[in-house]
This record gives structure tokens, C-alpha cells and sequence, in this order.
């Protein structure tokens, strides 16, 4: 965790110059290499960007999906912790359920689409659904390895001061896992912007996943791009606030393997 | 009160299982202090992981006040030799000793009293925002005596917790703990490297053999007054008396050594 | 009087234009229909949807009809042809390839399972081409363009506008070899499930649904403009991508002959390729009776099984 | 890691009553309670499976999507973990490149077709490229985790053994990292397996992701659900044999944390 | 050769920087042994930190033999003073102490004899298959003695490397250092609370100051000849005047206590 919270000026002066140098060469391969027809350069994409964004058409579309990116994942990965812990501490029910799990977590949202479909119907509920899926699994299998490493000699310690079980799981099992469950939920983060294209394959007339798809099937190049770009720039806004959050509120359980 | 019947505690390990104690027996009594004296590697911590009822012994049992030990119980409270790995890391000193009082229900508005008291009986309280990561080893020796008290268990099981303290620090820690326990009647198992130390706090004291394989060879009773002077001819003979008890083993070792 | 409620699945294509027309002037509003419009990428994945009991009306292409017709156990009757067109299909070749025969050891793609691959076919059977000395590879429709302009391929047999965007994307490599006038058409039919069908309200509605979209088509056979504003509109479709794909439009609104004809002639690759392994019965693929109350020169009489 | 070498005997048991249990549920749920046309029953399902199966249709199939699955997590696993060790102890160089992959990250597999098909063709190179990077992203995430939590004390005692930094890199940090590379391998399994799909798209005419896709273009329900279930299958299969092997050879790097 | 200049060590904390060492000056010869005695949490092991390049200082300046220190260096080696933390878990007593060895380019053909001979000089050969998480406490002490003294540093960082230990191995372990160093000559600067171990094998001693802000308040010569018995009374005065000087700090610390 050391960069979570990393010097700010040098921070962004990196970050700019980090991502200006990428659509810099961006820029000339799809100029002088590519095709730039099949590769649009991307002032070719800001270009095409700037009336969808000017006609509000990316907002809104930016906004519906970003409604149904943060509620799948935060529902996902609010089940897979305390599902992870669970199964993480109760041998038995692990046992019980992983053969199960390893079998399901292979399926990934697009291949649930029907069942989505049959079980909340074409709505904005099974859009959720599908968001969950991507995120659920890769937190649970995070959260259940970091259970696993949990220390034992802190539990103990804190049997023997008087917690109960559920005071373990909460007051100790979870700080102990957050690294885990912070980076599986950083990971399944990338998974559930990637699941908004399957969601909004169901019976979507808005959101970025929609755009896509629509600019997909007419071969829109450009268009095919500010999507995707879009796509990218919002999961690293959501990432950067994310961390931000994790070292503003979680930095005492994030930083204590590091410091010695 | 603590009972260990012929316990035995047999680790895997490659290339064949460790037998770290074959038949221990003991009976600590309420309100008693025993001392635990023996060689590095001998099964202290073992013993003590197993009247805390964190390790199965493989073989006999153990019981506190009659009731067979299955599990950890919060009248047991474990002063872990490791204290690093015991405290929580993202809690920081103050919120360390909170946790205990917090999840024993102790009302609220008794917690700073608490832990302001128990801080200041270890010299931490102008490092109460400090981090285990911040602490120095002896510090964090410290910061776990001081959880451990505040909660005032029945019995402390206690793995070495003054190794890291220098002298005056030390000889501090065992004018507090004595002085609680005299005035509350804990029953205490303290487990030292230190003779001093045990002649110090000691009701009895128990000499263990080295491992593999280690008993309890030998427990003395110490009837002695308190406080114990050094240099009281009764006690240094005691002293000597102890190291002799240790020695064969460590003679053992030496000539193993040589070859 | 409260208006009917309908659900109808349709895709961002251009040969919906009879649909957009209607909606945009309110036609079904006026039939006393409110339309619930949800777009589908393609549609197979509408399908997926209208399989589970979503949808009333679904609009999809040829293929997926008679697939979808036989995997839900006549589950489905098409009630319409609404758009069809041989020009929407095109061949787009390396520059080299000037002729059919040149095809022969070469490698070709289309959408394994779409009506491309039956578009193959009819091309190479019709050329006289041997079809096994030509390779025919799957890809996905958006990598087709890459996939010939890189040399990966000597040609690819496709719907529009995918074609006319390879064109212009690497205009000295790609030419256009044919479209599909003479070999196949391509279809967009409307669909619904037969028992909401027999129900006396899914009855009114389909065919109070057909009568506007008839109307709606006759708008957009003649008022272009108004196409391209939608489109330009709900898809960003430039003016010229819309008028390419309108100028080849036709759309019957029937059941006429020509659709039987095709149909028979998907049926037989179909079964030749073991995508299906009954002929098609009319009888039971479609439902004429709403075109019928509307007049009944919309349907002709149906061949037999085929 | 406890569980990663149970009990032989308890754990086939458990394994085989879950995994019956799961199936059970699964044909009375769909004979009973869905459409079994929508979602087929398990039997449907094998019944479906049977001629393919002897046909020697599904074994190619498989034979070939696994041997694109090897290649493109093996390379995707190996590139991250050298790629994570270096931005994870190279500060300027994390900040640096931080930037780029937060944004990459957030391209599924899908959306690098056409870029694939640019660099690589349509051979089976673009195929491997779509799986590596469906893997890529995710174990890096977690190697630069594990690599961030590494210990420094034991950083400082390698050091002053006489380790070099390179020394340091694989003697120490790797194998302190080793449980978070591990779970992110085992995450990024489910990951690659679900990038055949995508993969497969390209130009394949073989493979579990093209019957997969020409089974639902063809909507052919039960052969859809044929492809799924080789699919959850074999990634159950290959994720036990990943964590016997990780038992086996790596038990050591995995177990320390658990065990004081 | 060891040499801090006016060092000064500030750590980052809240609510406000803590200011550990506050001008530090310490010369260390060659082959000089320095013991360094203060209260607990003084900034022993920070002191050894900068000294081994751990950690830079906030001020002032650190060199070894002429040289700044800038980084950890292969010719210092430190034995920490949290023994689990600076093992290899994944690898065992045997491969722990080879660790060195191969990372120095030993030639192979010598790795088995020195190990055993470092193993059996701490008494683990018995153990040499166990992993770290499976060794006592005073197991994991002896093996990073092991393992420092294994590849023969030219100076050895030691903090606090006995605390661990009972008396009887700890007396055993000091024969062994003192052996060493006389054999080779390294340079030892050594962390202990252990006022007699001090004097059993110091050169000089150093004070420190109790935190925060501490300084290496007074050193002593020990011109004694080695080995030093207690009881001998030069000895015994000497080991009062070190007790008194670091009474008070102790005393300033219990009056705060009884505030
Ligand atoms: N998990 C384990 N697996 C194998 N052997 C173990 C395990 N835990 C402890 N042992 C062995 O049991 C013996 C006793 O260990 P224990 O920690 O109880 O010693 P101790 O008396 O506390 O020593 P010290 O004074 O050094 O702390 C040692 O030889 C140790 O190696
Ligand atoms: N990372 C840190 N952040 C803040 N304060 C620190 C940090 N590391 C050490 N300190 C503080 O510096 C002081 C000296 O610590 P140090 O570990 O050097 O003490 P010590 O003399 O070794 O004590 P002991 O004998 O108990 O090991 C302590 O007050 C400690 O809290
Ligand atoms: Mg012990
Ligand atoms: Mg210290």
C-alpha cells in the first residue's frame, strides 16, 4: 500500500505525463501504423467524443451504467465478504460449497445472460445480476484466502480477551483479510466495468455498454472507441476514488505488513 | 484449579512427528503462581497453548476449575511470547486495550479510567496513538500486559513477558503484577528464563527437561516471605540449587556439541 | 378507450425504417397500441430474451426464425416479412480476386451460422465453385473488416453496412466482388408466440400492429429525409450510411410467394448443412391471419412442406 | 491454505455429495420449475453430450481450447509476475506506468479483437494474445499487492546476507508474495477460461468458446448448455490440479502465514 | 570505524513526529565489541537501524570506515531483534543458514560443514528440518545467530540476540561470541537489557538516554580482563554504577506512573 496515499504533486505530474505519453504514441501509431479507420487516432475519438458529449448523450449514458456498475458491485462484493468469511472459517461448509463454486465461477456473465433473463426478467434487476456476477466470484475467492492467512495468534488473543465469534469474524477475521479483500475487489472492479456490455445487451436502450454494442453492430469505429475509452476513463476515476477511500478509511489495516 | 493429567503433544513435522511433552501433570491452584523454568525449546509455550486451550494435547487431558478445557475460554487470558503477532496492528495502543473491555461489555463510560490506569502501569500512556508498528519490542511487551490486565482475567498464562524490558523496567512490571495479584487472587502460570525472575513471583516453581519428550521433572515450593532479597542466603542457595537443576541438560547439549 | 400495451423487440438496423416511421408519427398511438420499444444487438440475443417470455412482437432475420421456429417446438410463427433485400449482402474481396472461380484455395469468412454462410453457399454453388476447395472461416462481423484488410483473408460474405465500411476503410485493397442479387435474400421478419396469437387481444394487437407498420412503411419508402433524422438521431448514422441501406430496402409487409420461395431455398441448405432436420411447413411457421384482416392480397397461398 | 491438502478421503466424499447435490437441484428446478427448453436439465444435457462425446467432437474441442488456455495464462501469469515485482519495488516506475494499466485493465478481452486480429492475424497467435490478456491484468493486481505486503524486515536480512537486488527479488520478495500471486492465478483462471470465448470468435473453427458461439447463433439450447458445462468442468478440473500442484511444490511459500 | 555523527532520527506519527535519537555521536573501532544499554523503547534498535543503513537519519551523517552509509551493506550484518520477522518461513533451520551462504558465492563444497558447525554451535541440529513457524521462541533466536555469524560479517549488528534465552544457553552463547570475535575480530555493536551480559563481554558500554530524544548519555571503558565473574568486586561496583545510571530515568518514569 505504500503509494495509496502518494506525494500529490508528483502524483499528478507523473499521472499526466504517464497517460500524455500514452495517447502520444497512441496517436502516432494509429497515425503513420495503423489504419487509422481500424484504429481511430484518438483526436479522431475526442473529435467524434466532443458533440456526444456536448448533446449530453455520453452523460446520460455514463451515468445509467455507472448506477448499475456501483450497485452489482457493491451488492457483489458485500455478499462475497461476508460469504468468504464464512466459508473461509467453517471448514466443513467449505468443503461443502467450493466444488460447487469452482464449477459456477467459470461462467461468466455473458453465459448467464438467459439466466438472468428467466430469473429477474429484462429490467434493470437483472442488469444488477449480471454486474454481480462479474464481481462476486473474484472477491469470494480473495476474501477466502485471506481469511485463510488470517494470523491465528491474533484470533487466539482475541478469543482469550473475550470476543465471541461473530466479534472475531468482524473485529479481527476481516481487518486481517482486508488486504485481500481490498485488491479482489480492485481486480473484480476491471470484471464488473467489463460485465456492463453483457448487462446492457439485455434489453438496453442507454449506457455505454449499449453504445457499444450499437456502434459494434454498425461498425461505427470512432464511436466503437469513445465508448471504450469511456469505459476505461470511469473504472480509473473509480479505482483512484477507490483507493482514495481505502487510505482515507482503511489505511491501519492496509499498511501494517509493510511497516516493521 | 488448571489440571494437566499425563498430557502429551505430538507435532507433524518431517521427517518424523516431534514429541514435544510426553505426560505432564500439574495442578496449578487458585489464587497460586507458578513459575515455569526450563531450556529453550523445552515445550513451555506448548504447555501454556494447552492450558489455554488453543492446542488439543494428542494424549491426557486438561481441565480448569473441573470443567475439561475444549477451547479458549475468556476466564484464560494468554500474555503471548510473540507479542508482535498477538496485537492488532491496525488498533493502535490505546484502541488495543479498548478491544478487551469492548468485547467483554465493560460499560463505557469506565473505559478511559481503565485504560488510562493500566497505560500508566507500563509507562505507555505518552505513546498512546502509536502504532505496534511504532513500538519498539519492549514497548509492545508492554502494550500486552497491559491489554491483558485491563481485562482482569481469572487466570493469566504468561509466555515470558518481560524478556525484552530492561532491569528497572522489569523490576517495576513485577512489583504491579504482584501487586495485583495480591490484591485480587489471580491464578497465574508465568513461564521465565530468568531464575530471578521466578524466585521473585513465584508460589512454586516448575523445572521442565528439555525436549524432545519433556516432563515437568521437578517442583519446588518456595515458602518464602515477599518481597525476595538475592541476597538473602536462603535464596541464593535456592538460586543455585535451580541452576543446578537445569544444568544437566545443558551439559547434555554442550558435549553434543563438542563432537 | 385505454390503448393496448405491446412490447416489441427490434435491432439499430436500417431496414427497421417502416417501425421508426410509425413510432416517430405516432401511427400506433393511433391504432390505439402503446409500444414498448427494446433494441437488441442482433437477433439471436433478442431471442434469448422473447424465449423466456419477454416480448410480444420480436423483429429478427431469416436464419434465427426458422432456427428459433424448430428449437421451441413451433413455439413462434412469423406474422410478417417486413423488410428484405438482396443488395444488404455483399461480397467484399482482396483487390486480386476478380472473379468467383479466383476464390478456390483461397480463405473466406463470414458469421459461421448467419445467413452469410448460406449466402456462401448459394455463391459458390451458383459459380460453379467447388466448395470444398475453398476454406471457410468464422469470424465476428467486427473483425472482418481488419481481417481482409490485413491480408488475412481473400474475401468475406456479409450484411451491410459492414461491407461499404471495409470499402472505405482500405479502399486500395478491397473492392466489392458481388452482392447477393440473384443468389439469396436477407430477411428482417416480425415474430410472436402462437397461444398470444390465438388470444382474441393478441390477435387485435398484432394486426392492429401490422396496419401501422404497413402505414409506417409507406411513409418510409418515400420520406428519406425523415429516416436519416432518426437514425442520425437514436444510431449516429451519417446521412450516407442510412441512404445506402434504404436505397435497397424493399419491404413486402406479406407473405408473398417470394418469401415462400426463399424460405424453401434456406430450408434446403439449412438441412443440407444439419442446422434443421425437417422441412419447413408454412402452415405452421406463419400466422397470415393478421395481414389477411388487413387485406387479403398480403398473403399468398403457401407451398408445401420444403 | 488450509484446505489445500485436506483429507483425501472426507474430501472426494464431500466433492462428489456437493457436486451431486448441485446437479439434483439443477434437474428438479428445470424439469419442475423452469422451462426445461429455456434452461435443459442435466440429463437433456448429457443426452445432448453423449454422440458428442463419441464423435470425439467435444474431445477435440477441448483438447484445442485448453492448449490455447495453457499457453495464454501460462505467458499472462509469468509476464505479470515479472512485470508486478518490478513496479512493485520500482516506485518511479509504478507511477509512472500505474496510469496506463488502470486504464488498460478496464478492456475486456471482447473489446481487443480487433486489436488482436491487427498485431496478430487471425492464427492461433491472437487467440493466445486475447487469453493473456483476459490473465495479464489480474495476477499483476495481485503480485503488486503481495509484492507491497512483502515483509521488510526479512527484505533487510536478505540484504545484508549479501543478497543482491536480483537475489532479493526472487529468493525474497516472490515467495512473500507468493500466496497473493497465487490467489490471483486462481482468480485469473476463471478469467482466462471465460477469454476463450472472445478467442474464439477469431477465426476459430474448433474449440469449446466456437461451439459455444455457433450454438447460439443456431440458438441450440442444449449444445450451448454442453459447451457451459465442458467449460465450468474443465476450470474445475484445471483449478484442482493448479492447487495440488501448488500444494505440492509451493506449500511452503503458501502455509507460513497461517501456521504460529 | 563505525562512526554516527550528530544523528538525529525523527519518525512521522500522530499527532505529532516523534524525535527518537537527537545527536547521536558514537565511534566504534575495529574489532571492538560496544554494548549499548537504555530503557526500553529508548531507540536501541533505531540506533541500529542507521548504524546498518536501514534507515537514514533526519540529520547528521553515518560511515563506516570512512565511507558514508548509504544502504544496507553486505559487510554489516544485524540480527533482529523480532527473530520470527527476519527469518524465511518457507525455509527451514538448515536452509535458512544456507541462505548466506549462497547469496556470498560460498563454494558449495563448504556450505555442509559450515552450517553444521554453526547449527550445532546453537545447539539446533537436532532441529535442522523444522520450519520457523515450528521453532520456539528461543529456537528462532539462535537460528539468526546461526545464520549471522554463518557468513562471517566483518561487523555484527546485534539487538538484543539472547533476550530469549535461559541462562544456562544465553552463558553458552556468550563463550561461543567471545570465541568468535577473538578468533576473527569482528566489530560488535550489541543491544542487550542485561546489565551483567553488558559486562560480560563488552569493551566499552554506552547509555542511552530514556526517549524521547535520546543521546548516548556516557560511556564506559571496561578495562577488564575477559572472562568477568560477578562476583568479583571491581565487577559488582561496576555493575552498581551502571544500575544508577540508568536509575534515573526509571525514577522520573515512575513518578509520572504515580501521577
Ligand atoms: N507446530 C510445530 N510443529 C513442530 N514442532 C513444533 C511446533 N511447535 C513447537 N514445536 C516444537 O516443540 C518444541 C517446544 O516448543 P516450545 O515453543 O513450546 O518451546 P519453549 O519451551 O517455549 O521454548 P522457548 O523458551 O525457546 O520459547 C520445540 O522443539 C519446537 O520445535
Ligand atoms: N516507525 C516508527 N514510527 C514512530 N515511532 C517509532 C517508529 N519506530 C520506532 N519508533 C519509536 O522510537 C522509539 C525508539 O524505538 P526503538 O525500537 O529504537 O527502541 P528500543 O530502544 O529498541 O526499545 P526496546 O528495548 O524496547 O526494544 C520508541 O518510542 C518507538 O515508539
Ligand atoms: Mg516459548
Ligand atoms: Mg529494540
Amino acid at each position: 500500500m505504500r503509494n495509496f496515499a502518494a506525494v500529490p504533486g508528483r502524483g499528478v505530474l507523473l499521472t499526466a505525463g504517464s497517460i500524455a505519453i500514452a495517447f502520444l504514441s497512441w496517436q502516432v501509431l494509429s497515425t503513420f501504423i495503423f489504419n487509422p479507420f481500424l484504429i481511430p487516432p484518438p483526436l479522431e475519438v475526442i473529435r467524434t467524443a466532443i458533440p456526444m458529449i456536448l448533446s449530453g448523450e455520453i452523460l446520460a449514458d455514463v451515468s445509467i451504467s455507472m448506477s448499475r456498475v456501483l450497485v452489482g458491485f457493491a451488492f457483489g462484493s458485500l455478499a462475497a465478504i461476508v460469504f468468504g468469511v464464512l466459508l473461509g472459517r467453517l471448514q466443513l461448509l467449505h468443503d461443502l460449497l467450493d466444488p460447487i463454486i469452482e464449477l459456477m465461477r467459470y461462467l461468466s456473465p455473458t453465459a448467464m445472460i438467459p439466466i438472468a433473463v428467466i430469473w429477474f426478467g429484462i429490467g434493470e434487476l437483472s442488469k444488477y445480476f449480471l454486474i454481480f456476477w462479474g464481481t462476486f466470484f473474484i472477491v469470494l475467492v480473495n476474501t477466502i484466502a485471506g481469511v485463510w492467512r488470517a494470523p491465528i495468534a491474533r484470533q487466539r488473543a482475541a478469543e482469550c480477551l473475550g470476543a465471541n465469534q461473530l466479534q472475531i469474524f468482524v473485529l479481527v477475521v476481516i481487518p486481517s483479510a482486508a488486504p485481500y479483500i481490498v485488491t479482489g475487489m480492485r481486480v473484480a472492479m476491471a470484471s464488473s466495468f467489463m460485465s456492463i456490455i453483457p448487462a446492457e445487451i439485455l434489453a438496453a436502450d442507454s449506457g455505454i455498454g449499449y453504445l457499444l454494442q450499437k456502434s459494434s453492430m454498425l461498425l461505427q469505429t470512432n464511436r466503437i472507441f469513445v465508448a471504450l475509452l469511456t469505459i476505461c476513463l470511469l473504472g480509473f476515476v473509480f479505482d483512484r476514488i477507490f483507493r482514495f477511500l481505502v487510505a482515507r478509511t482503511l489505511a491501519r489495516f492496509m499498511s501494517f505488513v509493510a511497516v516493521t | 484449579m488448571l489440571q494437566l493429567d499425563k498430557v502429551r503433544k505430538v507435532f507433524p513435522a518431517a521427517p518424523e512427528p516431534y514429541v514435544a511433552l510426553d505426560g505432564v501433570d500439574l495442578e496449578v491452584a487458585d489464587g497460586e503462581i507458578l513459575c515455569l523454568l526450563g531450556p529453550s525449546g523445552c515445550g513451555k509455550s506448548t504447555l501454556l497453548n494447552v492450558l489455554a486451550g488453543f492446542e488439543r494435547p494428542s494424549a491426557g487431558s486438561v481441565s480448569c476449575r473441573g470443567a475439561p478445557v475444549r477451547g479458549a475460554g475468556r476466564d484464560r487470558v494468554m500474555f503471548f511470547q510473540d507479542a508482535g503477532s498477538a496485537l492488532f496492528p491496525w488498533l493502535n495502543v490505546e484502541e488495543n486495550v479498548r478491544f478487551g473491555l469492548r468485547v467483554r461489555k465493560v460499560p463505557k463510560a469506565q473505559w478511559a479510567g481503565i485504560i488510562d490506569n493500566y497505560l500508566r502501569m507500563v509507562d505507555l500512556d505518552r505513546h498512546r496513538n502509536k502504532f505496534p508498528a511504532q513500538l519498539s519490542g519492549g514497548m509492545r511487551q508492554r502494550l500486552q500486559i497491559a491489554r491483558a490486565l485491563a481485562v482482569e482475567p481469572a487466570v493469566l498464562l504468561m509466555d515470558e513477558p518481560f524478556a525484552a524490558l530492561d532491569a528497572l523496567t522489569r523490576r517495576r512490571m513485577h512489583a504491579v503484577l504482584l501487586e495485583i495479584w495480591q490484591r485480587t487472587g489471580k491464578t497465574i502460570v508465568f513461564v521465565t528464563h530468568d531464575i530471578a525472575e521466578a524466585i521473585t513471583l513465584g508460589d512454586r516453581i516448575g523445572i521442565m527437561s528439555a525436549g524432545p519428550c519433556s516432563i515437568i521433572s521437578k517442583i519446588i515450593d518456595l515458602d518464602l516471605p515477599r518481597p525476595r532479597d538475592l541476597a538473602d542466603p536462603a535464596v541464593a542457595r535456592l538460586f543455585n540449587d535451580i541452576e543446578r537443576l537445569l544444568a544437566p541438560d545443558i551439559a547434555r547439549a554442550e558435549e553434543r556439541a563438542a563432537h | 378507450q385505454t390503448p393496448l400495451k405491446m412490447t416489441l423487440f427490434g435491432q439499430p438496423s436500417v431496414n427497421n425504417d417502416s417501425i421508426w416511421l410509425a413510432l416517430e408519427r405516432g401511427l400506433y398511438k393511433a391504432e390505439g397500441l402503446d409500444v414498448t420499444y427494446r433494441l437488441f444487438p442482433s437477433g439471436t440475443t433478442a431471442f434469448q430474451s422473447f424465449q423466456t417470455g419477454q416480448g410480444d412482437i420480436v423483429m429478427t432475420g431469416d436464419l434465427p426464425s426458422v432456427q428459433y421456429f424448430f428449437r421451441s417446438n413451433g413455439n413462434y410463427r412469423t406474422i410478417a416479412a417486413i423488410e428484405r433485400d438482396a443488395k444488404g449482402y455483399v461480397v467484399i474481396a482482396a483487390k486480386e480476386i476478380a472473379k468467383p472461380q479466383d476464390l478456390v484455395g483461397k480463405t473466406i469468412a463470414t458469421r459461421v451460422g448467419s445467413t452469410g454462410s448460406w449466402f456462401i453457399s448459394e455463391y459458390l454453388k451458383k459459380n460453379g465453385v467447388d466448395a470444398s476447395k475453398v476454406t471457410v472461416k468464422n469470424l465476428d462481423t467486427q473483425v472482418l473488416p481488419a481481417a481482409l484488410c490485413g491480408g488475412e483473408i481473400a474475401a468475406f460474405f456479409i450484411w451491410q453496412p459492414i461491407g461499404s465500411r471495409t470499402l472505405e476503410i482500405c479502399p486500395d485493397k478491397a473492392h466489392q466482388l458481388s452482392d447477393a442479387t440473384g443468389y439469396v435474400q436477407g430477411y428482417l421478419v416480425a415474430g410472436a408466440r402462437p397461444e398470444w396469437l390465438a388470444s382474441a387481444e393478441g390477435k387485435d394487437i398484432a394486426t392492429r400492429w401490422l396496419r401501422a407498420t404497413i402505414k409506417g412503411r409507406d411513409l418510409a419508402e418515400k420520406d428519406f429525409p425523415a429516416v436519416a433524422a432518426y437514425a442520425k438521431a437514436k444510431l449516429d448514422l451519417s446521412e450516407k450510411a442510412t441512404r445506402d441501406q434504404w436505397d435497397t430496402n424493399t419491404r413486402p409487409l406479406a407473405l408473398d410467394k417470394v418469401y415462400y420461395d426463399d424460405f424453401c431455398s434456406l430450408s434446403h441448405w439449412a438441412r443440407e448443412e444439419k442446422l434443421t432436420d425437417q422441412p419447413v411447413d408454412f402452415t405452421k411457421l406463419t400466422w397470415p391471419d393478421g395481414l389477411r384482416a388487413i387485406s387479403a392480397k398480403l398473403v399468398d397461398a403457401p407451398p408445401p412442406p420444403c
